[in-house]
């Protein structure tokens, strides 16, 4: 059935998994990172696979338009971001941050990290996707705290604590989807696979689906640092590896994000069942408004950028919740966008972390000057990420507010006062850090810039020709989502 | 038979939710170790009921774990916890106990309207223990969230754990519940040991006692 | 057609960047290109083509694709952006050659000359916000060329919200143009009539939008900032070009897309177009950096545009199409002359800045003797901005002027009302500007050298005059030959208001009748003649008659010898009458004098504390509003586990009880 | 042949109001001469005056500018011709329509700007303080008349000189009030754009006081002799403008038989006399005034200007 001499996804998810153990074991530096880029390598090639062939599911896992987005996105960025380990681990090699064997660990965890990921985005079974997410957070915690100082590892206990209940309750709503599903599916796996739930779904109890989908929205949006359940996420981004703050705001929100999304496509399936749009565009515009008036404050460049991931994941959420082609279509897109341009700057603010040698905002100054290539590509992310054009989430925004303002103008007026006053929040720290006088510790950049370059490159691109393919498929995701 | 059956069950269910109170209303941290194995032991209990009635050979796992881990391991690690990193014995409570049982209250009320509302055409058997488990979640979570000490509030967290524990084995015949209760031990046993590594001995907080400055990030 | 060319111009700029060799290259590739599409939007103007030209690239948003049009609105403002955009790069050949580091202006420059056309271009909602933001985006980064200095990291923030601000205020007007099914294309916007209460909010936000981008009062704040910030020829590019692009975004929107106006439409334009002619002319007169009294002049002239396109509102609302054709054209060419001017004040003002390093007028004062070309320059644009004649500024204000006297066949009171208490803004604001250029040349260009750098000015490269020269000789031929300017708007008036003033073309003698013979007219080019000609009599006259002895001696000082400069009249000095009679309720003008007492040797300090009552009345409360918010909502990063639980606690609890209320 | 004839008359006009001018500012001085009981010197001094300006050398001060010297030329020719375009002795002037009064106003405004200019050349403190305060005043002044214009334009129909004093001739005009406030206006403007009690006195060097005077303190010879003319050019112009506006009588029409237009002149060198004399009598019967009660003065102008613009918008429902 399939046109490729292997079949996609037994590849995707074994080769993280035959990886990560070979990392487990490997002593040795460099040949470790280079197996590690090697792997997310070939794991991209099998995901694009799924572009060519598209291997049957099955009960417990399924390849559809929606979760292909998801793959191709999650594992492009995990190569990307490997490369950019590489370089940023050596560099915490020689300064000593790291010890080889905590390397060692590191390179075996972003593996299973990859595994994981990859499997809560196939996996058909609720179950399975559960138990795929939990175990992304569990390996996560170890990541954020392996630096072991004091910061690092209090940042890991609250984003272990959050998550855990965070877990919990997303565990409680499963187990009621199934409750709802059971007497019209019947016992068993069947009850729980994804593809007969969206089949039957509009037999199913409607109230249990309410209860079941506010505790899948609780739960799986503290995965995707929804305010007010967000707590873990800024903490975790700040005190982590960058290459993990990449991944996390890159990767593994999108993942969670993806979850909410299948519940919510099985709540429009089901007309009784009350419509989630008003709670998640509650969710989302509280997220974006949050977060907007949290970044004036920040003095950590990461943390600031976690922040403006709450706010974008908050715009995209409002736009799901919004619903319509056009709006979903836009919620797509920014997601997207959004992983790229937000896996880039961190790219851009490891290195910057490492040259300068502090995170605080107030030591950085005047890159532009002193550092032209990454002063730059910083600029150009922070101004793709404040959606200015002709930048790909310009588009998305553009769709959204245009798209909302039709529709409820009542809604459109605080999304365009929370956009303003982040993107307010955004300049005032882009004119301290890339203009001026340089200060600050002034190490020549020893990075590689081609992940960034890369992923500006083709938000830029993005931003003002989107191939039709491409869109072809968005649109018909778009419609799925209702 | 079934009414019989269903009594037993509800019973059982009935009887973790007052375990749970029970939870809520102790003040000593021995005294709280010592119910919640309580707890535990009835959910083992009410899980091999399960399996009995459901006739699922494979819940008489998930109860064994509960048996045996959570009734019997894990209060003893606290125990030695507590008495290790000489932890305060009294559980410092930041509403107060009276008030909290009302919020209990309040809580179980509002999930048994929930429940006995949502599922008309569940069978009943389910209903009953979904509405309990509802119940016991959130007292779980009340408890994680007006106690103070780093233990009660990880008794917290399992309480609530039991709760879900219950929830997965009352859906008649949903696979993975032994996957998930393996799980959920070694989600608790990590935070268990967490506790012991960090030197956690007041709260969650904070992670070490000496740091006097509590860092919570981005204190310019 | 061109639109291809601008787009290979700016990735071809954007490619070229570094080094004196490079600076030449890129600026001498833009004034080829923008010679170009002039030529192509002038044959197209004059060309009595009425079929507007369209292309469609599969570009921007997927399913639509990027839609470009050129029509007579489109191609008129084309001309004036490639115009300015031309002698610009022209001008830049010389004066960027100062610019310490190319490498942050060129790019730029280039690519805010492409934005500036793509937004002109663009027939589809998407291209037009995408080019205007990317047009912002670009000055953006030219007015941060120089971001050592200090101040103008401040000034390019307040430019980029604003700017941004506009378009976001652009976005939703689209969005409501556009209707929730997203027919985004011009087109299909024009098809759909909105119902006037939409209408009515299109227009506020089309003019938030357009506005803030213009200079409107009171969105002007972010002019006098950017202006005196960014590069000189970049100035001149965003108060000479950029702000028209403004323009006609406005003119766009709510002449063209959003079909007929109502009448209450043109108060409110009318109101802010004389609010902001009148307040703008009488901040630039407190100004003593030349830089920012030119920014400020230009929100004076936005406004004066404005109240043109509000009476054409007002004209169109009430079916007198010849008159409403009478006022958008007023507007339009002005919009033409003060791009003409506007651009030329602004070379001068970089020529002196480049020649001295000076931007205070109080360090100025003789340049006259050292660059007499560029005096000459400033000169004639100063009569040309005072509208005085024979130049151009007289003619456009003369037509607003006329296009005001036939307000009073306006039915509705409002109007009769506010129509004259505009005109006499509009009569002070001129007053007032031939007032303030008084100042602006005379403590610039005349008496005597304030500073050493004033002493020892030099004057400026010859790509820079030429540029000022040939802004001179454009300024008095749209002064003396205004009717081949009117002939060639009439295809914009009748695409826009259905309507257009008589062809001035037939007309004997050259001059302009806008409405009948028996009513007004005027003729620039005799007004010239006549001048010339009894100027020169008089100086033949006297030269044959008079004697011819002259002797240079010191200037009459009452018989105390006065070597020092300082003695003489300050800018400051010399507004403060006007500051006297107006400051007072204007900005709250405080003059404290300390006077030592007698005997005492101190110096008497005098200062005066002005006041922008528009910033202290709307931006700063929202500014503070902002920083207490922020502060409120900052204690959320440093909360306990515990409490952050409890937050998660309470959501789930809430959420479960309205669940339950729900059902 | 008739262009010939037109010519001849456009032409005429010019050397009638060159020639009368000084002769106007002489019979203003000598009538106020008489009313202070002064012998005071013959009609005729101000045109010795020129001559002996012209005479006399021109001291120029070290750094003044090319612009200093070219000001004065500027200065005369903008006037003249303003004043060449104000129906004197007729109506329908052959070049009348090329510039209407708006148009003349703006080239009196010119021909301020560049004496405001020159006043600024030298770099004394006199010069720059005539200058500052000639533009305070005519920040006031010229919207002042620009008002006044809305008023006759809204009355007449037109902007066109000549069609507003042939509208004014003609019975249908009436009394109306926002005539006589814009008069009232008018006159104000006039005696503050002329320099005369009691905003400025030309007769005085007194620093307190002077505007005028204060600017062309450094000119001398024949650029004096060209700014004097030019000074005396327009108070012929405002006056002979007020009385084309408001007493349009005995201008000859276009069309009209030389002898029309010998009564014209004839009946307009009266109005030149009754306008001295009523100037004089205003000038001796009033104190100057402090420079900062100026703007009051002309604001006044502007408010009954704008009062009677507004009346007209109200009264006139077309």
């Amino acid at each position: 059935m399939s046109g490729l001499p292997f079949n996609p996804i037994g590849a995707i998810l074994t080769v993280p998994l035959v990886a990560s153990a070979m990392l487990a074991i490997l002593p040795g530096y460099r040949a470790t990172a280079r197996l590690n880029v090697a792997a997310t390598f070939i794991t991209l090639l099998a995901a694009l696979g799924l572009l060519v062939s598209r291997p049957e599911g099955g009960r417990l896992l399924v390849i559809d338009d929606l979760n292909i987005v998801f793959i191709v996105l999650n594992t492009f960025v995990g190569f990307t971001t490997s490369v950019f380990s590489a370089s940023y681990i050596a560099h915490e090699l020689d300064t000593g941050h790291l010890t080889p064997l905590y390397v060692r660990f590191y390179h075996a965890m972003y593996q299973v990290l990859m595994f994981a990921m990859n499997l809560a985005l196939m996996a058909n079974n609720i179950g399975l996707m559960w138990v795929a997410v939990e175990m992304a957070t569990l390996t996560t915690v170890l990541m954020v705290g392996i630096y072991r100082t004091h910061e690092a590892l209090e940042a890991a206990w609250k984003y272990f604590i959050l998550g855990s209940v965070g877990i919990a309750l997303a565990l409680f709503g499963t187990i009621l989807v199934y409750v709802a599903a059971q007497p019209v599916i019947g016992e068993g796996l069947d009850a729980m696979a994804w593809t007969n739930l969206i089949a039957h779904v509009s037999a199913f109890d409607p109230s249990l689906l309410n209860l079941a989908f506010v505790f899948l929205l609780l739960g799986y949006g503290t995965k995707v640092g929804l305010a007010p359940v967000h707590a873990w996420l800024p903490d975790a981004h700040a005190e982590g590896p960058t290459p993990i703050s990449a991944v996390l705001s890159g990767l593994l929100l999108n993942v969670a994000l993806y979850a909410v999304l299948r519940f919510k496509m099985l709540m429009a399936a089901n007309e009784h069942a009350l419509a989630p749009g008003p709670l998640m565009v509650t969710m989302g515009l509280s997220s974006l408004i949050f977060a907007a008036l949290m970044l004036y404050r920040r003095r950590d460049i990461k943390r600031l950028f976690a922040y403006s991931s709450i706010e974008h994941m908050g715009i995209i959420v409002f736009a799901f919740g919004v619903g319509g082609p056009l709006a979903n279509f836009a919620g797509l897109l920014h997601m997207t966008m959004h992983s790229l341009t937000k896996s880039a700057i961190f790219f851009a603010v490891g290195h910057i972390a490492q040259i300068k040698g502090t995170q605080k905002l107030a030591d950085i100054r005047g890159l532009t000057a002193s550092h032209p290539v990454l002063g730059w590509g910083f600029l150009v992310g922070v101004v793709a990420i404040s959606g200015l054009p002709p930048l790909g989430i310009f588009m998305s925004e553009f769709l959204v507010v245009t798209s909302t303002f039709a529709r409820e103008p009542l809604l459109a007026v605080p999304l365009v006062a929370g956009l303003l006053l982040a993107f307010g929040a955004l300049l005032l720290r882009l004119n301290g850090i890339a203009f001026g006088a340089p200060h600050g510790g002034n190490a020549p950049a020893q990075a590689s810039y081609v992940p960034m370059v890369a992923h500006l490159a083709l938000v830029l691109t993005a931003g003002v020709y989107l191939p039709g393919p491409l869109v072809a498929w968005f649109q018909n995701v778009a419609a799925a989502l209702g | 038979m079934s009414q019989l059956v269903f009594d037993i069950a509800h019973l059982l269910a009935g009887g973790m939710v007052l375990v749970s109170f029970m939870l809520l209303y102790q003040a000593r941290m021995y005294g709280l170790l010592k119910v919640f194995a309580l707890h535990a032991f009835v959910l083992a209990l009410s899980v091999a009921w399960e399996a009995w009635t459901q006739d699922a050979p494979h819940l008489y796992i998930t109860a064994g774990i509960a048996l045996i881990v959570k009734a019997g391991i894990i209060p003893l690690a606290l125990h030695r916890i507590v008495r290790r990193l000489n932890i305060h014995r009294t559980v410092e409570t930041v509403v107060g106990i009276g008030p909290t049982m009302l919020l209990g209250m309040a809580l179980v009320a509002l999930s048994m309207v929930l429940m006995l509302r949502v599922t008309g055409d569940a069978d009943p058997l389910a209903r009953e223990d979904l509405a309990f488990a509802l119940s016991i979640v959130l007292l779980g979570l009340l408890m994680m969230v007006t106690r103070r000490n780093a233990v009660s509030q990880v008794i917290g967290f399992m309480s609530l754990e039991n709760g879900l524990i219950l929830a997965a084995t009352g859906a008649k015949g949903m696979p993975l519940v032994v996957e998930i209760s393996v799980a959920f031990s070694v989600l608790v046993a990590f935070i268990v040991i967490g506790i012991f590594l960090f030197r956690i001995r007041e709260r969650f907080d904070t992670v070490e006692l000496d740091v006097l400055e509590r860092f919570r990030g981005d204190r310019a | 057609m061109c639109v291809g060319l601008l787009l290979t111009a700016s990735l071809f700029a954007v490619g070229l960047a570094r080094g004196a060799v490079g600076c030449r290259v890129v600026y001498g590739a833009c004034l080829a290109i923008c010679a170009a599409a002039l030529a192509i939007a002038l044959g197209y103007l004059l060309s009595d083509a009425t079929a507007p030209a369209t292309t469609r690239l599969p570009l921007g948003l997927p399913w639509l694709g990027a839609h470009f049009r050129v029509d007579a609105l489109s191609a008129f403002f084309l001309a004036v952006v490639n115009l300015g955009g031309g002698l610009t790069s022209l001008y830049a050949l010389g004066y960027g050659r100062h610019a310490p580091e190319p490498g942050r202006v060129l790019p730029f420059f280039a690519a805010f000359l492409a934005a500036m056309n793509l937004v002109v271009l663009a027939d589809d909602a998407f291209t037009f916000l995408l080019s205007w933001e990317f047009m912002s985006l670009t000055s953006w980064a030219l007015v941060m060329a120089h971001h050592d200095q200090p101040g103008n990291a401040r000034a390019g923030y307040v430019y980029l919200i604003m700017a941004s601000f506009g378009t976001l205020a652009l976005l939703l007007a689209f969005g409501l143009l556009a209707g929730p099914d997203g027919g985004y294309a011009f087109a299909t916007i024009r098809a759909s009539a909105p119902g006037p209460v939409l209408a009515g909010l299109v227009l506020g936000l089309a003019l938030l939008g357009a506005g803030s981008k213009a200079g409107l009062v009171p969105l002007h704040v972010w002019l006098p900032l950017a202006h005196p910030a960014a590069p000189s020829h970049v100035s001149a590019l965003m108060s000479g070009v950029m702000t028209k692009v403004a323009v006609y975004g406005f003119i766009r929107i709510v002449f063209d897309l959003l079909g007929p106006p109502d009448w209450w439409w043109s108060m409110i334009v009318l109101t802010l177009g004389g609010a902001s002619a009148a307040l703008g002319v009488l901040y630039a007169l407190m100004q003593h950096d030349l830089k920012r009294l030119l920014a400020y002049h230009t929100v004076e002239n936005i406004g004066i545009i404005f109240i043109g396109l509000g009476l054409a509102l007002a004209f169109e609302a009430n079916a007198m199409d010849w008159a409403a054709a009478l006022a958008l054209t007023a507007g339009l060419f002005h919009v033409l002359n003060h791009s003409l001017f506007k651009s030329l004040l602004f070379y001068g003002a970089g020529a002196v800045l480049s020649a001295t390093g000076e931007r205070d007028m109080e360090r100025m004062g003789g340049l006259i003797h050292r660059m007499p070309k560029t005096a000459f320059a400033f000169l004639a644009a100063s009569v040309a901005i005072s509208a005085l004649p024979p130049l151009n500024g007289f003619v456009s204000e003369w037509l607003t002027f006329q296009a005001i006297l036939i307000s009073p066949y306006i039915p509705q009171w409002g109007l009769k009302l506010l129509i004259p208490a505009v005109g006499a803004l509009l009569a002070l604001s001129a007053a007032l500007a031939a007032a303030c250029f008084v100042k602006a040349f005379g403590v610039t260009f005349l008496g005597r050298a304030r500073s050493p750098a004033a002493q020892n000015a030099r004057e400026v490269d010859r790509f820079s005059i030429a540029a000022m020269f040939v802004l001179v000789a454009l300024c008095l031929l749209a002064g003396i030959f205004p009717g081949f300017v009117i002939d060639a708007m009439i295809p914009v008036t009748q695409a826009m208001v259905g309507g257009h003033m008589p062809a001035q073309g037939a007309v004997p003698w050259l001059s302009i009748v806008p409405i009948a013979e028996a009513r007004s007219s005027y003729n620039g080019l005799l007004v010239f003649l006549f001048i010339a000609v009894s100027a020169s009599l008089a100086v033949v006259a006297i030269h044959r008659l008079a004697s011819h002895k002259t002797r240079r001696g010191p200037a009459w000082d009452c018989g105390t010898p006065d070597p020092d400069p300082a003695t003489q009249y300050t800018a400051g000095g010399f507004a403060q009458p006007i500051r006297r009679v107006f400051g007072g309720l204007v900005f709250q003008a405080r003059e404290t004098v300390q006077m030592p007492p007698p005997g005492d040797m101190a110096p008497a300090r005098f200062e005066v504390r002005v006041r922008d009552l528009i910033w202290d009345g709307i931006y700063a409360p929202i500014e503070g509003l902002v920083a207490r918010a922020a502060e409120r909502m900052n204690v959320m990063q440093f909360l306990t586990i515990r409490r952050y639980l409890s937050l998660v606690f309470i959501a789930l609890v809430s959420l479960l009880s309205v669940i339950a209320l729900w059902l | 042949m008739a262009v010939i004839y037109d010519l001849a008359i456009q032409g005429g006009q010019m050397l009638l109001v060159l020639g009368l001018a000084p002769l106007l500012t002489g019979l203003v001085r000598k009538i106020k001469a008489r009313l202070m009981r002064r012998r005071g010197p013959s009609i005729l001094q101000p045109y010795r005056d020129l001559i002996r300006l012209t005479r006399k050398e021109v001291v120029l001060a070290e750094n003044a500018s090319w612009l200093f010297r070219a000001a004065p030329y500027l200065i005369f020719a903008a006037t003249w011709v303003a004043a060449a375009l104000v129906p004197t002795f007729a109506t329908g002037l052959l070049y009348s329509w090329s510039a209407d009064l708006i148009a003349i106003i703006a080239l009196l405004g010119s021909a301020r700007f560049f004496l405001a200019l020159a006043g600024l050349d030298v770099g004394t403190s006199f010069g720059g303080m005539g200058a500052s305060r000639e533009v305070m005043i005519a920040s006031l002044a010229e919207p002042a008349m620009i008002i006044v214009v809305f008023t006759l334009a809204l009355i007449a129909g037109s902007t066109q000189l000549s069609t507003v004093a042939a509208y004014m001739k003609s019975p249908d005009v009436g009394i109306r009030v926002s005539l006589g406030l814009a008069m009232v206006a008018l006159i104000i403007v006039a005696i503050a754009e002329n320099a005369r009690i009691p905003v400025d006195n030309p007769a005085t060097h007194l620093e307190l006081t002077m505007v005028h005077e204060a600017m062309i303190l450094e000119y001398s010879g024949r650029h004096l002799a060209v700014i004097e003319a030019a000074a005396a050019l327009k108070l012929l112009l405002y006056i002979s403008l007020i009385a084309c506006i408001f007493a349009p009588w005995g201008l000859a029409q276009p069309g009209d038989g030389p002898a029309a237009y010998a009564v014209g002149v004839l009946v307009y060198v009266g109005k030149l006399a009754v306008g001295a004399v009523l100037l004089a009598f205003f000038e001796t019967s009033v104190a100057k005034m402090r420079v900062f009660r100026v703007p009051e003065f002309v604001g006044a102008a502007l408010m009954l200007a704008l009062l009677a613009t507004l009346l007209m918008f109200m009264t006139r429902s077309l």
